[in-house]
């Protein structure tokens, strides 16, 4: 009696939280979000479940720091800025669905897209529509901006870019390779859309670089896959003379470790664009000899007072080391912030866009101490890139070379008209 | 109207029919009597066409029904009740017969009117009034007495308007007041369709009395068959249940 | 397609020792895995989904039993123990309280779990991935063997496995307890009116199967990344393995892993872009043959 | 007939309330909450006519998601097909897949059914995540899926693709009702209530589990389609085995034996990730306790739980009518 008696009144109480929630998901959020209006509302939906849930928290974190000391120096005309972050577990739809929420619903005034490739285009297509300033943090796929069926006037990119990756990465490569008579080279790569491109272009300017080198074996582990041993094998049986990879994360960390038990990286140089990120950098506990990695955020590159700084401040406040995407989402947050200074606080789509476009930003991530928003395409371009000498502890990288960006200018000219996004 | 021939099946080497010929007139009432395991729920399942007999022919007025597909046979008129009844527990009683008559008339796949269909209802309910389940009309099959469960099984069968109707064991599970209100019922139904019905049957008592012949099973072939007198009086059946457990049985 | 390439590796030993070796290795960890679900299918009738939480668990487990202990083997049987426990606490608080509803109903718990499980690893550990790094004793250099490459640390992770393998397969055939459990398999309440406590046994095999989760998490440990969520992609793994062996036998788990493993190992060489089409196709072919899979009995 | 007439009043009145949204000046948050359940809807309660009415677990289900809204995205950046011709051709593309996949599951029973339908569907989302040149492999169809305007309707305007998204919904909804209430309908429920029975009353029961495939496929193609125009796009994970999985939870988060209780659980489980996403960053812990509490507090959708207590109380009338008729007859027997 008792028994039923109490079930029913929690099933009751249950049934009732629920009508609550459900009535504060319908009426409560706008109530809320008119107590505060007053502030800049910038919406960013990322990634904060699942296996790439790093993603989201460090791409936060080079936002917030950035947004933080702006909202110290007391904002812009007396209003601050606030962070309206959702989690959109990486799913396309849920990404639009998010992102339209987070302008209508939440009324936020810009968009800072730190989605994954496919969400950002899911985002692309959401701001093409409704026309707010949007800055695509994390994806790296060329086609987002450089393809002009895609272009969105008021969507920006401040993530690397996979060609430009591609170029300096193959300049570097043909120089090693040349030196040490590095012939036949394998690919190991996530058999997804940015692996693949990534991986392609990297070849093909390490062939424009040096014209001996030729791709003797490809192999492409899904994402996210747990075991590479296979992969591994196949690379072995495969006996070349240097290996690119364009893995990253925990899959790159997967792959090492189980690469290391076969000695794989003894009988051939590596070159791996993805693995000097902290997180990945450290995690590796059996370091290879002779790998080389791209540039993604080390604290020693560039080897400045300010870099360290901003490390040191980084760490401090967000609670664990910054990541590529960190910086990639730092500029991005420094680029609203100085185009809300041109405007005067007006967050109008048109006029932030207007103001960013072609903006040219003092940025200790900047070859020339400057980052710009190039205006032809909406992307990023100057900062540093390159490759380096991979380490097993601090500093990680050593011996690091920028790739200079007049020639891959020049290359990303000739590949745009390939691709036929110019004449 | 039924007519086994030579009808052998066996399952992995075990013979559970061996070589069984029988004769059904048209309109009879038969009863199939047999110790447990004599193969009787067998010989319905190869009328049925659950599975094919090895060997042996099974003529429905005359057409070799053997072989054909389960769907079939139903289609050509052999109904069957089961001896759990087999029933569809979410279904009420009134619902349960219109879903079964219009199976029978073809209709189980129309979308354009709404269930039940008029023509169907009209059949259900007069199998209802028939088996005297009017009156749970509207109880969920799965709610029913076991009393009831039994007898919308065979109005589940009576739906399909068989020329042949099958019931195993009508009385399985039944207190004996029960039981003889089932046997009159199954035995008003048969007048009232003048159809050729089988049952199989445990309690000699109602055999007897019932049915016009009776066959007996044991050990996958047939034994005896006659009037209930000959059947009665053969020496081959009493030492078969004497063997078994006649007392009660054949008193 | 490259099934010259194919060819051309099974013609050279040196490569087939190689990729035979390297599909055990996929292989007998994912028997582990599998061998649990199908030992819980079995047994309880229940489709655990919560299984690839439990593998994550008994990694990040292992994870910190050595960065306490230092010993790589103190670490594998902790976490192993750990999850079990973890496993009869999962069955006893959750499971056992859906076991006569509908089976979706026991899919929605097992849902639940992996979501809150994969949050708490989230919290507890960080969302960086992190790797535990090969143990010193197996630090060595690769064996060579007819021209083929082993390493030793998975020669020692194809022996554990079969090792815990044979051993459960005794434990299953030849004790008492082993049994009852294939009893209670048959018929529960049966087993039940004769005075033995099913519900105990229930709990032992949901623990047993964690178990073996929890023992293949720790295997990985030293080779596999660890992330929150990494027990999604092993799941449907070792579902086509539990399908293609048969729900319920784990000598078909032993088998079907081998298939998939070597599928991946050959298939990387031969049809690289369709491995994973070709695993699906097994199953389905498989289930389309023989639903009941190469070595399940049918089911009730 | 009187069931059938209520029915259409109900869906036009529904149509009513749904199209009162923009009027009544809701917020634009609110009419994208209800297109995304919408599509979503369609999906839940589609899989439901397999689950619930026909007893068939399909764990692939997302499979004809993905293939209505890959084809009516690739048909419509193609650029030879008007949005009416795009719909068209969706519908016979899933279709025929429906009956390809459906000819050989439906023979299995039960669990097995499950698997090969989750295979089915894991080789279909791996043919899209290969096929690059054609799907955009895992990026999906992007740059937008062109709308040009038909019969006078821009898709291009939000109110306009909210209107045609609320009829194409009601329509499908009405459908769906209209096959449970038909004979075909009672089939279903036969065969689901117990197959062997309904074999033996002359039911193909292989050929009406094919219809009953076929029709429930085309009905999650268009929730597939809802999806793709609200999206302007189609993403690979339209069809993994997560979105059946997220399906399957929606039909049990509301309940499996009411005809709007998959709806009733695609809102819950919606608003659910709505309320954790904007008030957490921890989704999934809060998602999963959730799920947890009603799972073991109700055990049953709780519109399940509501169809139970009042389908209890009809039937203690109906046997409140029986027991007086037995004590009659018996009282006639005494006599």
């Amino acid at each position: 009696m008792t028994s039923t008696e109490s079930r029913r009144a929690s099933r009751r109480q249950v049934l009732k939280g629920a009508g609550a929630l459900a009535a504060a998901g319908v009426i409560g959020a706008p109530a809320i979000s008119k107590a505060q209006t007053g502030t800049i509302k910038i919406g960013v939906p990322t990634i904060l479940s699942g296996r790439v849930a790093i993603l989201g928290q460090t791409s936060v974190g080079g936002l917030k720091v950035v947004f933080d000391k702006f909202n110290a120096a007391g904002g812009i005309n007396g209003r601050k800025i606030e962070m309206v972050v959702r989690d959109s577990k990486g799913a396309p739809q849920e990404a639009a669905k998010v992102t339209r929420d987070l302008i209508n619903n939440d009324k936020c005034e810009i968009i800072l897209d730190a989605e994954a490739s496919s969400a950002a285009f899911a985002v692309q297509e959401v701001i093409r529509e409704i026309g707010v300033l949007c800055l695509h943090s994390n994806s790296e796929t060329s086609s987002l901006t450089a393809d002009p069926k895609l272009h969105v006037p008021t969507a920006f990119r401040t993530a690397r870019q996979g060609i430009h990756d591609a170029i300096g990465g193959g300049d570097y490569a043909a120089k090693i390779a040349k030196a040490k008579g590095l012939k036949k080279w394998a690919t190991c790569s996530p058999d997804y859309a940015y692996g693949r491109s990534n991986t392609a272009e990297f070849m093909e300017y390490a062939k424009h670089f040096d014209g001996n080198i030729q791709v003797v074996e490809e192999s492409w582990p899904k994402l996210f896959q747990p075991d590479y041993t296979e992969v591994v094998t196949k690379l072995l049986n495969a006996k070349a003379d240097a290996m690119y990879s364009a893995l990253w994360g925990g899959d790159l960390v997967a792959f090492i470790d189980q690469a290391n038990l076969y000695g794989l990286f003894d009988k051939q140089a590596s070159f791996m664009v993805n693995l000097g990120d902290y997180g990945v950098v450290d995690q590796v506990k059996q370091f290879p000899q002779g790998v080389y990695s791209g540039g993604r955020y080390n604290r020693t590159v560039p080897a400045t007072k300010e870099n360290e700084e901003w490390y040191q401040n980084y760490v401090k406040t967000q609670k664990h080391k910054p990541t590529n995407w960190s910086w990639e989402n730092a500029v991005a947050a420094e680029f609203v912030v100085e185009a809300l200074k041109k405007t005067n606080g007006d967050t109008n789509g048109k006029k932030m866009a207007e103001a960013i476009k072609g903006m040219t930003l003092k940025s200790q991530f900047g070859t020339k101490g400057t980052v710009t928003m190039r205006a032809e395409d909406n992307t990023l371009v100057d900062y540093i890139i390159g490759y380096g000498v991979s380490l097993s502890k601090e500093p990680y990288v050593s011996d690091f070379q920028a790739s200079a960006w007049e020639p891959i200018f020049e290359l990303e000219k000739q590949w745009k008209k390939k691709q036929g996004y110019i004449s | 109207m039924l007519k086994l021939e030579n009808l052998k099946k066996s399952f992995g080497g075990v013979a559970a029919t061996r070589d069984v010929t029988l004769d059904f007139a048209d309109g009879s009432l038969s009863a199939i009597i047999g110790p447990n395991g004599a193969g009787k729920t067998t010989l319905f399942n190869l009328i049925t066409g659950r599975f094919p007999p090895d060997t042996g022919r099974i003529l429905l007025a005359g057409e070799n029904i053997a072989g054909l597909s389960q769907r079939r046979i139903v289609r050509l008129g052999v109904g069957r009740a089961f001896q759990v009844a087999s029933l569809f527990p979410t279904l009420t009683v009134s619902e349960a017969l219109a879903a079964a008559a219009q199976a029978h008339q073809r209709r189980e796949t129309v979308l354009r009117s709404p269930f039940p269909l008029a023509t169907t209802t009209k059949h259900g309910d007069e199998i209802m009034e028939l088996l005297g389940l009017t009156r749970v009309a509207g109880i969920l099959s799965r709610n029913l007495s076991h009393g009831d469960q039994k007898l919308l099984d065979i109005g589940l069968a009576l739906a399909l308007e068989p020329k042949v109707l099958l019931l195993d064991e009508p009385t399985a599970g039944m207190g004996p007041e029960e039981r003889w209100r089932m046997i009159e019922t199954v035995q008003r139904l048969w007048r009232a369709r003048r159809m050729t019905l089988i049952f199989i049957e445990h309690d000699m008592d109602i055999v007897f009395k019932v049915a016009q012949t009776v066959r007996v099973l044991s050990y996958g072939s047939v034994l005896a068959e006659g009037t209930p007198d000959e059947v009665r009086t053969n020496p081959k059946v009493i030492e078969a249940y004497l063997g078994k457990s006649a007392h009660g049985a054949v008193a | 397609m490259d099934l010259d390439a194919l060819l051309r590796c099974v013609g050279t030993t040196s490569c087939v020792v190689t990729q035979l070796t390297s599909g055990m290795i996929i292989g007998m960890l994912l028997f582990l895995i599998a061998s649990g679900v199908t030992l819980i299918f079995g047994v309880l009738n229940v489709i655990n989904f919560a299984h690839g939480s439990l593998y994550m668990i008994g990694a990040y487990a292992a994870w910190t039993f050595y960065q306490l202990t230092g010993s790589y083997f103190v670490s594998a049987l902790g976490a192993a123990v750990a999850v079990g426990m973890l496993g009869v606490l999962f069955e006893r608080v959750l499971m056992s309280k859906v076991y006569g509803s509908n089976v979706l109903m026991q899919l929605l718990v097992c849902y639940a779990v992996v979501l809150i499980s994969d949050d708490l690893i989230k919290i507890i550990w960080g969302p960086v991935p992190l790797s535990m790094g090969m143990p010193p004793e197996f630090r060595l250099p690769p064996i060579r063997f007819m021209g083929g490459v082993i390493p030793p640390f998975y020669l020692f992770m194809i022996l554990a496995a079969m090792a815990i393998g044979l051993l459960l397969w005794l434990v299953i055939v030849r004790t008492r307890f082993g049994s009852v459990v294939r009893a209670a398999a048959i018929n529960g309440p049966m087993v039940s009116a004769l005075g033995i406590r099913v519900n105990l046994y229930y709990a032992a095999v949901f623990g047993i199967g964690s178990a073996l989760a929890g023992a293949a998490g720790a295997l990985a440990a030293p080779v596999r990344s660890l992330t929150p969520g990494m027990g999604f992609s092993i799941l449907i793994e070792s579902f086509i393995v539990t399908v293609i062996g048969g729900m319920g036998s784990i000598v078909g788990a032993f088998v079907a892993s081998i298939i998939i493993g070597l599928t991946r190992s050959f298939g990387s060489i031969g049809f690289p872009l369709f491995v994973d089409g070709v695993m699906f196709l097994i199953m389905a072919l498989v289930l389309i043959f023989k639903p009941s899979g190469l070595f399940g009995r049918p089911h009730r | 007939m009187a069931g059938r007439w209520r029915d259409l009043g109900l869906a036009a009145l529904g149509l009513l309330v749904l199209l009162l949204v923009p009027v009544v000046g809701a917020p634009p948050a609110i009419r994208d909450f209800i297109m995304f359940g919408m599509a979503y809807g369609l999906l839940a309660m589609s899989l439901n006519l397999l689950i619930g009415y026909t007893g068939l677990v399909s764990f692939g289900h997302a499979m004809f998601f993905a293939a209505g809204a890959y084809a009516f995205g690739l048909a419509m950046q193609s650029g030879k097909f008007s949005i009416p011709g795009a719909f068209v051709l969706a519908m016979a593309f899933t279709a025929t897949m429906a009956l390809i996949v459906g000819a050989i599951c439906v023979r299995l029973n039960e669990i097995y059914f499950a698997f090969l339908t989750l295979a089915f569907q894991m080789l279909f989302y791996n043919i899209i995540l290969g096929w690059v040149s054609f799907t955009g492999g895992d990026q999906g169809l992007m740059g937008g899926i062109p709308r040009p305007k038909f019969l006078g309707i821009d898709l291009a305007d939000r109110t306009q693709l909210y209107i045609f998204c609320s009829v194409a919904f009601v329509v499908c909804i009405a459908i769906l009702r209209q096959v449970v209430t038909s004979p075909f309908g009672y089939t279903l429920r036969m065969i689901r209530d117990n197959q062997e029975r309904a074999a033996f009353l002359g039911i193909n029961v292989t050929m009406v589990k094919l219809a009953c495939f076929v029709i429930s496929a085309c009905i999650a193609g268009v929730g597939g389609i809802l999806l793709t125009l609200f999206v302007s796009g189609a993403y690979p994970n339209f069809g993994f085995w997560t979105t059946s999985g997220e399906a399957i939870f929606m039909i049990l988060l509301g309940g499996s034996n009411v005809f709007l209780g998959p709806l009733v659980g695609t809102v819950i489980l919606r608003l659910l990730n709505d309320i954790t996403v904007s008030y957490t960053s921890h989704t999934e812990l809060v998602l999963g306790i959730v799920i947890l509490v009603l799972v073991l507090g109700l055990r049953k959708g709780p519109l399940d739980l509501l169809a139970d207590r009042w389908e209890n109380r009809r039937q203690a009338k109906a046997q409140a009518v029986r027991d007086a008729a037995d004590k009659d007859a018996q009282a006639g027997r005494d006599a």
